[in-house]
């Protein structure tokens, strides 16, 4: 397991090859890069600052990982969490997930990004034309984590 | 006894702050930290209103309104994530 | 969309980036690799050879992702697939799904690799310790590409 | 009329041959060109068997026992699929 959370930014191909090699019964790798866009509900934003709790943030996301691993076949797992101040197009978040099959892999790594999105202590603020704001937590991205509470992945198409 | 409070992000912001001690009760919980703070009035009383949506951690774990706090605990409070 | 079928190698990372500037819109890029495993049903693997239906093969790729474009918001996607022989731990399949949002990226994602499992014309030959032998279409595979029939998405997570 | 035949993988293999033409009866479908190389006897009787798993295209579309041939198709047969 690989957790980084800082400014610098990452080599998502690295990263995936680095896990590719984790053994050699790795045969399905599942990726997911995250992005600054340059508009978000309808206002164009220039430039986004993160911020997190140190320690605290880094602790939560070794235990999404960790859930993701109890819950399937996983070889290993690298998160990177960009913090700071982010423009439009800049990678924010890399997810690599290596399993022996891509079922697992697409699933533990979907799972770890909604984790992320809602349990992970991150902020993000916004720079947009008429000033500075905070983004607020969206009910979407609850929901996102949430469809893994309910019976585990019974109702997920497998 | 003491304990260390952080704030993050709006609520920081908000409250013109990052970091404090503040002196509780022994047996006090994240509630009783959050009354004491309301207590102050202005930004304190508005930012930490009941009914908003300010989430709390002791020592690194996400925290409830009943979890009881002991001296050299760190609590924090924060608004709800927004990371990704 | 770009799809490459032949016995190059690929570099991940560098697809990942081309589809990650595809436009500014773009907040999510979902990807899988896949990888020639170094067993298979209980045998040791030593190499592999893919052969395809020159023509078809690329004709049916992108059939796959434009049905994957109907079905979901993307902004573009990448397919390579490699042919010809390949050993334990070399790349065979890259998938890249460029989106807005992270649910649109990675459903997409799934979805082409669970079709070019099932629908795009290789064939895969496996060399072990006893001989070569042709790999048989597995079940799990057919079951894969099934659930996103069904009835669309309904009865998957969202 | 006549039509181009391929074959592909463990199909290729075991009939020895991967392309060929074939002459065949106005309107003859997949399925009558099958039984026309069926009846060659031998490896074609025996890996082109009713029940066995053998997919057909028809100028490069997966094609159905039913689909009709004209002069000058190309007409493909090969094993379930395992790519990826």
């Amino acid at each position: 397991m690989k957790i980084l959370v800082g400014s610098a930014d990452f080599d998502a191909g690295a990263e995936i090859r680095a896990l590719a090699r984790a053994s050699r019964g790795v045969g399905a790798v599942a990726s997911f890069v995250g992005l600054v866009r340059d508009a978000n509900e309808g206002d164009t934003v220039g430039a986004m600052t993160l911020e997190h709790y140190p320690g605290m943030t880094e602790k939560s996301i070794a235990e999404i990982v960790g859930e993701a691993q109890n819950r399937w076949q996983i070889a290993d797992a690298t998160v990177i969490h960009r913090v700071g101040t982010l423009r439009p197009g800049d990678q924010i978040v890399l997810v690599v997930v290596a399993s022996a099959h891509r079922g697992d892999a697409f699933e533990a790594c979907e799972f770890i990004m909604d984790y992320l999105k809602t349990r992970a202590p991150f902020w993000k603020k916004e720079a947009t034309g008429t000033g500075e704001r905070w983004v607020e937590a969206r009910a979407s991205d609850d929901a996102a984590a949430a469809r893994w509470d309910e019976d585990g992945q019974s109702d997920r198409k497998r | 006894m003491k304990v260390r409070v952080l704030y993050f992000a709006s609520l920081r912001e908000k409250l013109g702050r990052d970091l404090e001690e503040v002196e509780l009760a022994e047996g006090a919980t994240v509630a009783g930290l959050l009354a004491l703070l309301r207590a102050r009035g202005g930004a304190w009383a508005e930012a930490l209103a009941e009914g908003r949506p300010v989430r709390a951690a002791r020592n690194q774990d996400m925290a409830k309104p009943g979890t009881p706090l002991a001296a050299g605990d760190e609590v924090a409070f924060f608004p709800p994530v927004t990371g990704g």
